[in-house]
């Protein structure tokens, strides 16, 4: 059971920011969904590359021990936050530019305003 | 040690290298600019020629970053390989060769096209690094690399959808596709996370040799799927490509052609390549196909009623997108069974590879007619445009070749892949090649529409002064008229030459497996 | 109303999909016979002297992720710049 | 956004710099311990997020240039770019410094160790390009946000950017 509860948080919270993404009316709160995917993503990466008392892959740090952790997942999760975080800056910059167009962040009222 | 070893790395880093450079040669003034927008657009299509030459000669082209030799694809003692592979079959390199040509175009038309606006320096940076996500996605033999790439171009095209951004609709059209290609990423990360957990390898070679189908592998399949045909604007997630690019500048929407085919491109080599027999049911195929026919008849019935020539347009992209989603599916259904793949399947994969070809060049070419149409007559709305054959006779002159290769009439290219997809669908289920036929009849009555209100009867007073566009504008327009043209006079030799290598690669999946697990040093 | 219902159906039933075939990937701790990461564990010291695995991966054996990486934070900036641009600015 | 008061503005004033020279070692010492250029640069840019807060923007623009930071983002690309570039000799991002001795081409011993400064070749390049890169860029990125919270952007340019048919 405790083996999985990694994979159980990893699945909520997807589910909680695909939830937020599909119902949710406000611009801002649709990009937290986003980023709560995002995080999902990158925890899921993680949680992959543990191995049962692995220590951390740097050898100046590592001290004696002979298991360490699969370095790949790090590399791969340190781009993608990177990646993540350049997307978040420029969809917030959009929802920016968006209120002034229409001064209001409601989905429905955009709709509506444009007709 | 012969420095076309170096194309296939070269071809991504030289449009690279032009969008780091293009905010510093800025400063020396617009000529300089635009000299360099030029040079570095005609540079990245002649070398992509070239890679697409060298790789229609030497076969599969496998270029491994950073090694100690470029085609040390398996260290010594490895049977994984651990380092970023590009891998280049006549496929991806003809994606290669359609995206720059469609991105060259769009650099001559946008270079008087944009003059009048701020940001250019930033515009080039964009649309270069546009160039270099779509042609990252279409060489590289890499899961994780796929996904950048795919970021790359998802960013840069979102900041250039909303380049205009004192229009609403453009900032909200960008943020609807940033909405839809970010859940499409993350779907592709969470796919290459499935695969990495469950083989220890991104590289796509190595996933396709070592896949067993079990849950984790069908879910990244669903993600898989599911995020390339989002991005790629098909039904049911084309609401963000009528949009986006109604109201890209129109040298960019000539290139989001090309981009969206990129996501096509990554749809069937993950399909083909990684996937390949081993996608069990037909499901997926099936899937494939019925997509495909709800994009054709859904963007076609919306592409009649719209008002706006490039909303109209934008609604015909999708149902075009059908057609090849059509092909390739059928191609996908009849991989398992030999007897079909060389009774039917083969011919709806060429048919396929031959229609996104034909689609992107033509489809390009109509985007920007649409854009010129804007820039001379100050309109884009149907209603407003009228007589401009008169005052415009070379851009009603290419208008015609386009809307005649789109509509599938006889001597045109997009007949022939037309004429494919057709006769192989129909072995499958007769019902295919007629909705079809639908589409491509009510594809014909719209652009005739079109042709009629914007170009011919009485010019209205508000047009009196409309000129013919400047030059260059012509020029971008005309590169790509001239492809559409040698596709339809030459259609045996471009059938033979350029189109069956592609799909031979397509199919050939231990082919591609084999180039990068077959043996390295 | 319906739709929402229809909605809420799709996301649960796309996470516990999603659930059920990460948790069918490995067991948490144990990868099975990582062959590409214990590669760069054995061979980052004696290729590269380097210390941080995981800067020899990101800056090394994928750099060239990382530098289409860094090309997405410059589009970023360079998207951001566009929507924000002044009256003088090129 | 106003300036806070004069307690976190004197604090935030010191303390910024210390952010600087802490992104800078964690840059520096990417290849030895955790962090790197992308983690470094985050650190340093967050003294303009510093400035900004505490001083509330508008007399933050009057200190910094954007020019400044455009240079640092434009060099650090360029720089990375042209680490890939060296290797083209053997192949495209090939680490051509890395025990050769002279810059960066220190060998380390294996196993567990304190670490060399001089080590690593063209990764230590590529961390301080990205480092500087990523300061460039977040730095950009904060300045133009909040610049744009404090006025429009469609009075600057009187609506003009809206394409050629209106």
């Amino acid at each position: 059971m405790i083996a999985s509860f990694p994979y159980l948080i990893v699945g909520l919270l997807f589910l909680f920011g695909l939830y937020a993404v599909v119902f949710e009316r406000n611009l801002i709160k649709i990009a937290i969904g986003i980023s709560v995917i995002e995080a999902a993503t990158n925890m899921f990466l993680i949680v992959l590359g543990y191995r049962t008392g692995g220590r951390i892959p740097v050898f100046t740090l590592a001290g004696e021990s002979k298991v360490l952790v699969l370095p790949t997942p790090q590399a791969l999760t340190l781009t993608a936050i990177v990646i993540g975080m350049a997307t978040t800056a420029l969809m917030l910059s959009l929802i920016m530019v968006l209120y002034r167009h229409y001064g209001t962040l409601d989905v429905r009222e955009i709709r509506r305003l444009r007709g | 040690m012969n420095w076309y070893d170096h194309l296939p790395a070269l071809v991504l880093a030289v449009p690279l290298l032009g969008a780091f450079g293009a905010p510093v040669l800025g400063l020396s003034g617009r000529y300089a600019r635009n000299a360099w927008f030029v040079l570095i657009s005609a540079c990245t299509a002649a070398l992509a020629l070239l890679l697409w030459q060298k790789a229609s000669m030497n076969g599969v082209f496998v270029y491994v970053l950073g090694a100690e030799s470029w085609k040390l694809a398996l260290p010594s003692g490895m049977s994984l390989p651990i380092r970023i592979i590009l891998e280049v079959d006549s496929f991806s390199a003809l994606m290669a060769v359609i995206g720059s040509i469609a991105s060259f175009a769009g650099t001559l038309f946008s270079l008087r096209f944009m003059e009048r606006f701020s940001g250019l320096d930033k515009f080039v940076a964009l649309y270069f690094l546009l160039t270099t996500g779509m042609l990252g996605m279409e060489l590289t033999g890499d899961l994780f690399n796929f996904f950048v790439f795919l970021e790359i171009a998802s960013v840069a095209s979102f900041g250039l959808v909303a380049f205009w951004r004192d229009r609403p609709e453009a900032v909200e059209a960008g943020f609807k596709y940033m909405l839809i290609s970010t859940v499409g990423a993350l779907f592709v990360l969470l796919a290459v996370g499935l695969f990495y957990g469950r083989y220890n390898a991104v590289n796509m070679a190595a996933v396709g040799q070592m896949l067993h189908l079990g849950l984790p592998e069908k879910a990244a399949l669903a993600l898989l799927v599911a995020a390339l045909a989002m991005k790629c604007g098909s039904v049911p997630m084309h609401m963000w490509t009528p949009d986006a690019y109604a109201e890209a500048p129109a040298g960019v929407t000539c290139l989001l052609v090309a981009v969206s085919q990129a996501s096509l491109y990554g749809l069937f080599r993950v399909c083909f390549s990684i996937y390949g027999m081993s996608i069990g049911s037909s499901v997926v195929p099936w899937t494939i196909i019925v997509m495909g026919l709800l994009s054709m008849f859904i963007g076609v019935t919306m592409a009649v009623i719209q008002k706006d020539v490039k909303r109209l347009m934008a609604y015909h992209s999708v149902s075009q997108v059908g057609y090849i989603l059509l092909g390739l599916g059928v191609g996908l259904l009849a991989l398992k069974d030999a007897k079909a793949m060389a009774d039917y399947g083969f011919t709806a994969i060429q048919g396929g590879i031959f229609h996104l070809m034909n689609y992107t060049m033509y489809k390009g070419l109509l985007f920007l007619v649409a854009g010129a149409l804007a820039y001379a007559a100050k309109s884009r709305n149907l209603n407003e445009l009228g007589g401009l054959a008169h005052a415009m006779p070379h851009t009603t002159f290419m208008f015609i070749i386009a809307a005649a290769a789109i509509a599938g009439l006889p001597p045109f290219n997009g007949f022939v892949s037309k004429l494919l997809i057709y006769e192989s669908t129909f072995a499958v289920h007769p019902f295919l090649p007629v909705v079809a036929m639908v589409t491509s009849v009510l594809t014909l009555a719209s652009f005739v529409k079109v042709f009629q209100t914007a170009f011919l009867g009485p010019r209205r007073s508000r047009l009196a002064e409309v000129e013919e566009v400047p030059g260059t504008m012509l020029l971008g327009m005309f590169s790509l008229t001239l492809v559409v043209l040698g596709l339809s006079l030459f259609p045996t030799w471009s059938m033979a030459h350029i189109i069956e290598p592609a799909a031979k690669a397509l199919v050939d999946q231990a082919g591609y497996i084999r180039a990068v697990m077959g043996g390295g040093l | 109303m319906r739709y929402r219902i229809v909605f809420l159906v799709a996301v649960l039933v796309v996470s516990g999909v999603l659930w059920g075939a990460m948790d069918a990937v490995h067991p948490f701790g144990e990868p099975s016979a990582p062959l590409m990461d214990d590669y760069f564990l054995s061979s980052a010291q004696s290729e590269r002297a380097v210390n941080n695995v995981v800067t020899a991966i990101v800056f090394d054996y994928r750099g060239f992720d990382t530098l289409g990486e860094a090309a997405v934070l410059f589009t970023a900036v360079c998207s951001i710049a566009v929507l924000f641009r002044g009256k003088g600015e090129h | 956004m106003r300036p806070l008061s004069v307690i976190v503005r004197t604090v935030c004033n010191v303390f910024a710099w210390f952010m600087v020279v802490y992104g800078t070692y964690i840059i520096v010492h990417g290849h030895l311990s955790p962090g790197g250029g992308f983690q470094g640069g985050a650190v340093v840019a967050t003294f303009i997020a510093f400035l900004l807060v505490a001083h509330g923007g508008g007399k933050v623009f009057g200190w910094v240039r954007k020019g400044v930071y455009t240079a640092l983002e434009q060099t650090g690309l360029l720089l990375f770019i042209g680490a890939g570039f060296l290797g083209i000799g053997t192949t495209f991002f090939y680490n051509v410094l890395a025990k050769r001795g002279g810059l960066f081409g220190a060998t380390v011993p294996l196993g567990p160790n304190a670490g060399v400064l001089n080590s690593s070749g063209t990764i230590a390049l590529a961390n301080i390009a990205v480092g500087l890169e990523v300061v460039g860029g977040l730095s950009l990125i904060l300045l133009y946000m909040s610049k744009a919270s404090l006025s429009s952007p469609k009075e600057e340019t009187q609506g003009k950017e809206a394409g050629h048919d209106r």
